[in-house]
């Protein structure tokens, strides 16, 4: 990059430097012409820039983002602040949001992931919450490319470097692999957090004269304007054309996390907002916290504490250094925060002040550097209108083809080997799921679960996405991926009650992929409002190609439920010999977008189908069922169908199972919605089947055989369960260690 | 066979938590004559080889393969002639 | 019966290893900063894990300066029981307060799960509770967590009977399966596995209550 | 002003889990002229010394005090003076 002095006002213009920004002639002279009424200087440009990308912005999301429903009785804060607030009673709230950290992870796997941990762990506790859990979403190319086995591990690595580091469990998460991920992977990441309603805290600089203090790591050139960074698309040529990459120093932040949440418990009445510092870093956690209260900010940059010397206002304003907040404390009482964060060995500086002519002033050296209304940066971003084209592949779908299982007992082991279904143990035996001394139910069931110390209650999380279904039906897919979360939620025993989401999605420019987005938000939205659980928190991640090739639209659901007394809390195993199991909900013909249609054609295709009433009706079956103490274990269906659900629910306690199912081989990889796979004690079998009614079908009663023997419509299904444990067991990590 | 020592150091901008902690833990213990710290990675790979170029280009390869991360780090080394 | 829990900048099992005392045992117990001088009062100490000061030169390396770890040897000199957990072990080894090192796991990965302790020794201020040779069930979370020593320190281990707990089924490399070891005078326990996890039938076991019953017993009588 | 530049690696008779993982993923990349790999850790230290004996005398505390665990490991070091 030329040096900055060397560069006016006029060079930008003229050589369209801009442009290079990310910045458009239009959204150039829009600034320029209607709201500076000059040319901005380099700065000023960086400063819009960063701003004004999509990631700071959503500018060209926000139209679909205002379809989301984010109403509903237990929202204390909705989108729109770092995280958002759910009341869950007695006073106290749960804090949640997810975040991607797609690009940065496939540059630079491990620090990319431990980053997007970092970052999403930072919004949690700038709302005064502690944070309690968190959960990975992964997606990645197939695990035959050596490369995307690379990616799996150090993504993991850098998750389980940077969270057992600073002590906040794992809980849950997902991985799934398509060839649509490679070369873009997902990397998704989810924190909850546990506060008192009194104690929730604002990103907010007012109040003239007020200061504004920065604490936390030192900025140096690190993911310099990454946000513009993560706003365009990626070309594979253009991979070595980056700055600095970003380290995360979870023990940095572990501080940061203690001292934060020591200021905002204890000294309330002195501190007028806090806000983490994000994607375009300085800049954007400043100008949005004098934005929100209507004010703007005089800050000396020779005040902000500096890595690396040399370092440009244009720098400093737009490095993405990590482990850094910013503070807007009541004037004259600077020192008593200073003190605090002294005392957990940090530094914290006062780097300026709340003014009150609403301008955003930078001076550098003496200079004023930049001298710009503070609400341009923040609100007078165009707004953009997308063309939406349905793509041709959903016009006159026709039904997916029934696959012929020529040997039942293959295709089992070979569905149960897949990397998507297998046991992704190898992973979250990385993941310090205990620390913290909440954990309930650990990874490996259907939801995450951590009880509420001092209370009875207890939090179920999990996240889940499936691409395949959207990108079949982008409305009724953002429908099942909400359906899927809460289904998951309500096998554990929890009511669901919010979720946040990421929207991993292609090039906006495209309207085909702008059709999908838009769509799947209405699917995502309907379902919200039929659950009761409002949207309160998300991110959105666009431009997921490589090469002009889009991942699948793969918008990721992060759900939390709530369980009002932990006598309900319900795991998805078998637990004993003479169970009774059941399946509630029918079986059809669902293969579209299924793994055994994956695995046979290579592609995906076909009609969805899906019944939202009837997912509705099934979940309250299940809560009823569970609340009336009727069922010993809860698992739902989903990827791999059926058997996956069945022999998941053998392994953990090495049962076996004898019984009859009413459908075909080749229905036992389907993959209908709705469904659970529960077991019931002999003797609530009648109080059980009175509940129940016709949506059970009781298929078989549990024993100590080690095997699974079920009579199908059109055979016998006979296997030895321990062997096909040691498959779905070891297949993960056997494909990550094989040469290819 | 030769003995290729290897030393990873972060580049320049790059952030290096291990060398500040270690410099934050020097000046508290009192040496207050230590100004900067950086940590990195050392290596000691025999490698079999009839020459030194043929030695120095394997060291290259494994670098570039595995022991350095280029979007970070970046290495030296010295080869040494050694005994079976 | 009063316990200081040691927390350390970095150090994130502090609160379980409080609330375990608290709310398991229902003893006094405060939580000490690292920057504390004196530990008067108090009739023993437990070092917590976690990731003290970052783990980033070797585990429990810086923290074995801080300012406590004075007390907390004129404490272990006296006699009166110290436990380091996790970190905590990696603490007191790197202070040459328990004999040995830890290093990375062999599989190099960070390893968090259950796993199956045997009690080698029942015969000490920390394990009295426990059955001889009982076998129990313990929560594990660490990268580095492979114990070392050199031939001559395993034989006098061996020899003073200071090897309190072993692996059944060693997941880390550690030599011997060990687990955690005592000093010669018996009153400071080192051990990888987090008994403070498992003092609570929700969290999925209780086997790590003895522990502190064995701990608490001793200093009442 | 001068710059050290401190080897630390784990004494010979000591396994070393690091050295070793790094060996298996060589050998599982091909690379079988590769027979041993020790890793261990690389500083460069900027020391304010006026005296090669004075830098040195630095080294060899920071590295008895902190930067190396005596039961493990061992450690050489080179000096080099440096502008400030
Ligand atoms: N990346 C991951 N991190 C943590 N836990 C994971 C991860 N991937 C899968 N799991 C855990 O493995 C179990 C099975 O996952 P999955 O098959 O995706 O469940 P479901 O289909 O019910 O959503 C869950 O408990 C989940 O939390
Ligand atoms: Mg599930």
């Amino acid at each position: 990059m030329e040096k900055p002095k060397t560069i006016t006002p006029q060079d930008i213009k003229d050589q369209k430097i801009y442009q290079d920004w990310g910045l458009t002639d239009f959204e150039y002279n829009l600034i320029s012409n209607d709201i500076l009424h000059r040319l901005p200087n380099y700065t000023e440009t960086g400063l819009y820039s960063g701003m004004w990308s999509e990631h700071c912005s959503y500018k060209n999301s926000k139209p679909v983002l205002r379809k989301f429903w984010s109403d509903g009785s237990r929202v204390l804060q909705g989108p729109g602040e770092g995280a958002g607030v759910l009341d869950i009673g007695d006073g106290q709230a749960v804090v949640f949001k997810a975040e991607s950290h797609n690009h940065p992870s496939y540059v630079e796997p491990y620090e990319g992931a431990a980053t997007g941990v970092g970052g999403i762990i930072r919004d949690i506790f700038s709302m005064g919450a502690k944070p309690v859990a968190s959960l990975d979403s992964l997606r990645f190319g197939e695990l035959t490319n050596d490369k995307n086995r690379f990616l799996l591990d150090k993504v993991v690595a850098g998750i389980a470097g940077y969270g057992n580091c600073i002590g906040v469990p794992t809980v849950g998460g997902e991985i799934s692999f398509d060839p649509c991920y490679d070369g873009n992977p997902l990397v998704n990441v989810m924190c909850v957090g546990l506060m008192d309603q009194e104690d929730i805290e604002a990103g907010r600089a007012s109040g003239a004269g007020n200061s504004i203090i920065y604490v936390g790591a030192k900025t140096g050139r690190d993911g310099i304007n990454g946000a513009t960074f993560a706003s365009s698309q990626f070309s594979t040529e253009e991979e070595s054309d980056r700055s600095a990459v970003q380290v995360g120093d979870p023990f940095m932040e572990k501080l940061l996390v203690d001292a934060c949440l020591e200021v905002t418990h204890n000294h309330k009445d002195i501190l007028v907002g806090i806000q983490d510092m994000g994607a375009a870093g300085l800049v954007s956690s400043s100008a949005e916290m004098a934005d929100k209260a209507n004010s703007g900010v005089d800050l000396d940059l020779d005040l902000v504490p500096q890595r690396e010397i040399g370092m440009t206002p244009y720098e400093i304003m737009l490095s993405e250094s990590q482990e850094r907040m910013l503070l807007c404390v009541k004037a004259g009482h600077e020192d008593e925060i200073l003190e605090i964060f002294e005392k957990h060995h940090l530094d914290a500086v006062v780097i300026g002040h709340v003014n009150d002519d609403k301008q955003y002033r930078l001076i550098h050296h003496g200079e004023v550097v930049c001298d710009i209304p503070t609400s341009s940066l923040v609100n007078d971003v165009p707004e953009y209108q997308h063309d939406v084209v349905e793509p041709e592949r959903l016009k006159n779908v026709k039904e997916a083809k029934v696959p012929v299982i020529s040997n039942v007992n293959v295709m089992v082991k070979t569905i149960i080997g897949q990397p998507t279904i297998a046991s992704k143990e190898s992973v979250y035996r990385q993941y310090d799921c205990r620390v913290q001394a909440n954990t309930v139910v650990q990874p490996g069931s259907d939801s995450g679960v951590i009880r509420v110390r001092g209370t009875n209650k207890s939090l179920a999380m999990t996240t889940d996405a499936n691409g395949r279904y959207i990108y079949l039906n982008p409305k009724l897919g953002g429908q099942i991926a909400v359906s899927e979360a809460a289904r998951n939620i309500v096998a554990s025993g929890a009511v669901p009650i919010g979720i946040t989401d990421c929207l991993n999605f292609g090039n906006p420019d495209d309207s085909e992929s702008y059709f999908e987005m838009d769509q799947s938000v209405e699917g995502i939205s309907k379902a919200c409002e039929k659950f009761d659980t409002p949207v309160i928190a998300g991110n959105v991640s666009l431009y997921n190609e490589t090469d002009n090739k889009a991942i699948y639209p793969t918008p990721m659901i992060g759900m939390v439920g709530l369980i009002e007394d932990n006598q309900y809390i319900t795991k998805s195993d078998f637990s004993e010999t003479g169970e009774l199991v059941y399946v509630i909900g029918d079986t059809n013909d669902d293969f579209a977008g299924s793994e055994i249609q994956k695995h046979l054609e290579g592609q995906i295709s076909g009609k969805i189908h899906f019944d939202l009433e009837e997912e509705f009706s099934n979940q309250r079956l299940i809560l009823d069922l569970i609340h009336n103490h009727l069922i010993e274990s809860a698992h739902d269906v989903s990827e791999g169908g059926i058997i996956v659900s069945l022999l998941e629910s053998l392994f953990e306690n090495d049962l076996g199972l004898n019984g009859e199912i009413d459908i075909t081989k080749a229905q036992l990889f389907s993959e209908t919605q709705s469904r659970y796979v529960v077991s019931v004690s002999q003797e609530d079998r009648e109080s059980f089947e009175k509940l129940a009614g016709k949506k059970a079908h009781l298929i078989g009663v549990t024993d100590d055989s080690q095997q699974i023997n079920l009579r199908l419509q059109d055979g016998q299904y006979v296997d030895d369960v321990t062997t096909l444990k040691t498959i779905w067991k070891e297949s993960l990590s056997c494909q990550m260690k094989s040469k290819a | 066979m030769y003995l290729a020592q290897i030393y990873v150091h972060h580049k320049a901008s790059i952030l290096d938590p291990q060398g500040e902690a270690v410099l934050n833990a020097l000046q508290r213990l009192g040496y207050d004559k230590v100004d900067a710290v950086k940590q990195g990675k050392y290596f000691e790979v025999n490698i079999q080889a009839d020459s030194e170029d043929e030695a120095s280009k394997v060291v290259n390869d494994i670098a570039k393969d595995l022991l350095v991360n280029h979007n970070m780090e970046s290495f030296e080394f010295d080869l040494k002639e050694v005994a079976k | 019966m009063k316990f200081a829990v040691i927390s350390f900048p970095g150090s994130n099992c502090d609160m379980d290893m409080y609330y375990a005392v608290r709310d398991s045992l229902n003893e006094d117990v405060d939580l000490v900063t690292s920057d504390a001088t004196n530990l008067d009062g108090y009739d023993g100490v437990l070092i917590p894990g976690g990731f003290s000061y970052g783990d980033y030169l070797r585990s429990g390396a810086v923290a074995r300066f801080a300012p406590v770890m004075e007390s907390v040897k004129e404490m272990a000199a006296e006699g009166k029981p110290v436990l380091g957990v996790c970190n905590g072990f990696q603490i007191l080894t790197e202070a040459n307060l328990l004999p040995g090192s830890l290093q990375h796991n062999t599989s190099m990965e960070f390893i968090s799960d259950w796993s199956k302790l045997r009690v080698q020794n029942n015969d000490t201020m920390f394990t009295d509770q426990y059955e001889e040779s009982e076998v129990i069930d313990i929560p594990i979370a660490h990268g580095e967590g492979n114990y070392y020593c050199d031939d001559e320190t395993l034989a006098q281990l061996k020899a003073n009977d200071q090897i309190v707990f072993t692996y059944e089924d060693n997941p880390n490399g550690s030599c011997d399966n060990i687990a955690g070891v005592v000093n010669e005078q018996g009153n400071v326990l080192g051990m990888m596995p987090h008994p403070e996890r498992a003092v609570e039938s929700i969290l999925g076991g209780t086997d790590g209550l003895k522990l502190f019953k064995s701990l608490l017993n001793h200093v009442r009588s």
